[in-house]
């Protein structure tokens, strides 16, 4: 068995899910994403989108007023990320 | 469940009745009912879409309703909101709440509504005579979720 | 007529839409609904009698919701009080506010179940194991008028 | 026609009305007073009352939380009273 502190980062794959305006502007609803990094977490998801430019980059810009759900709770950037998590973008809620 | 999606409407009323039951412990009951209006920042509103994130959402509104009793002195809680496509004087959503004392049952009601405001993912595309627009979240819904934190 | 004073029940869903009509103007409804409860002070109340003073108390009902429409931005408001024998879990008072926006009809709301606690001429007579006895007035209705002339 | 400066005090004739509490105190929920003093107002009424001793000067008492209603609106001590008004005597209320 490898030292886990040598081996590769494993994938971990997860489901990202576009709310709303983002869904329009990214023309998905939804999409799977395999991260290579270790530990990979909610801002790691944030760089891979970005880093696709053009309205990626735009829409998700820091600033910009978009929550992210981790497994259908509000998470923060430093939130850690297993196989198979949901992660889901939001504009700002308009209910009520 | 103290918390509803749906796409039908909802008779307040029965809703209203259906929470009290027969607890003789309850002298007072908050509501709020919120309404499609037929024009929004100015701009005449022909209809809405409201979209939510299923999966979410109930629990989202379930966490709102649990701070809700952690703050507030009442007996029982139910949130009913709508989704799909409404009209103006629709009814949107329903808070009610009931409490021994109308203090507790009115700022429960108002505390539900606010959070709801600012953290349930829900979202309204209005049709206007311009075409059809997300409606833009409103200062005045944060400002109210603020005062919750710092009254805290 | 925005204020009413009588023995029978009254369905709220229905005053509820009543008082909306079809305005695509409002927003918000808050509604508040006073039950009796079966305990107060720590005695058990079996039944209660509600008095008031006619003529004055529609003419002191309707101050209140002008004055509620002099401080707040609301479409429309209506109170129903009942008077006359009660026992636990009937209604006793319902307050509904219409408005654009949530904040004037949650402030309308409660500003007039506060002053109608202590302004309006309705008086409750408990009958408990012990006998009857007249409800005294609480300091908290009290505290809670004050609260509005401090704000204003 | 006697100069209404040394004319006798008309008499004003007033319909008291007792509320609640105390209808049940004072064993009564109306009566009519005569009032024979020069301007007659709210504290004038509620000095007769007091003046009839027993139950009516301790519910009367000064610092008693008895609102008075003019003319079905609440009125201050030095409201001035004109035949035929009906003066009502109001405990604190418990409605709603």
């Amino acid at each position: 068995m490898p030292d886990s502190r040598t081996a590769m980062p494993a994938v971990t794959t997860i489901r990202l899910v576009y709310l709303a305006r983002l869904r329009e502007a990214f023309g998905r609803s939804d999409e799977d994403l395999a991260l290579m990094v270790p530990a990979p977490n909610v801002a790691a998801v944030l760089a891979v989108l970005r880093a696709r430019g053009g309205i990626w980059a735009e829409e998700l810009a820091a600033g910009r007023a978009v929550r992210v759900a981790l497994n259908h709770t509000v998470a923060q950037a430093d939130a850690p990320l297993r196989n198979g998590d949901e992660v889901a973008l939001l504009p700002p809620v308009t209910g009520g | 469940m103290p918390v509803r999606v749906q796409t039908d409407d909802f008779d307040a009323g029965r809703e209203i009745a259906t929470l009290r039951g027969s607890d003789a412990r309850i002298g007072a009951v908050a509501t709020f009912i919120g309404t499609v209006r037929d024009i929004n920042d100015g701009t005449p509103v022909t209809s809405m879409a409201l979209e939510h994130y299923p999966g979410m959402t109930e629990k989202a509104l379930m966490a709102i309703v649990e701070e809700a009793r952690g703050r507030f002195s009442i007996m029982d809680a139910l949130v009913i909101h709508r989704v799909g496509a409404l009209r103006p004087t629709d009814q949107i959503v329903l808070v009610a709440v009931t409490s021994a004392h109308r203090g507790d049952a009115f700022d429960a009601c108002r505390f539900i509504m606010d959070i709801l405001k600012t953290r349930a993912p829900f979202w309204k595309k209005e049709v206007t005579p311009a075409g059809s627009r997300w409606v833009d979240a409103r200062v005045a819904d944060v400002d109210a979720e603020q005062r919750w934190s710092t009254d805290a």
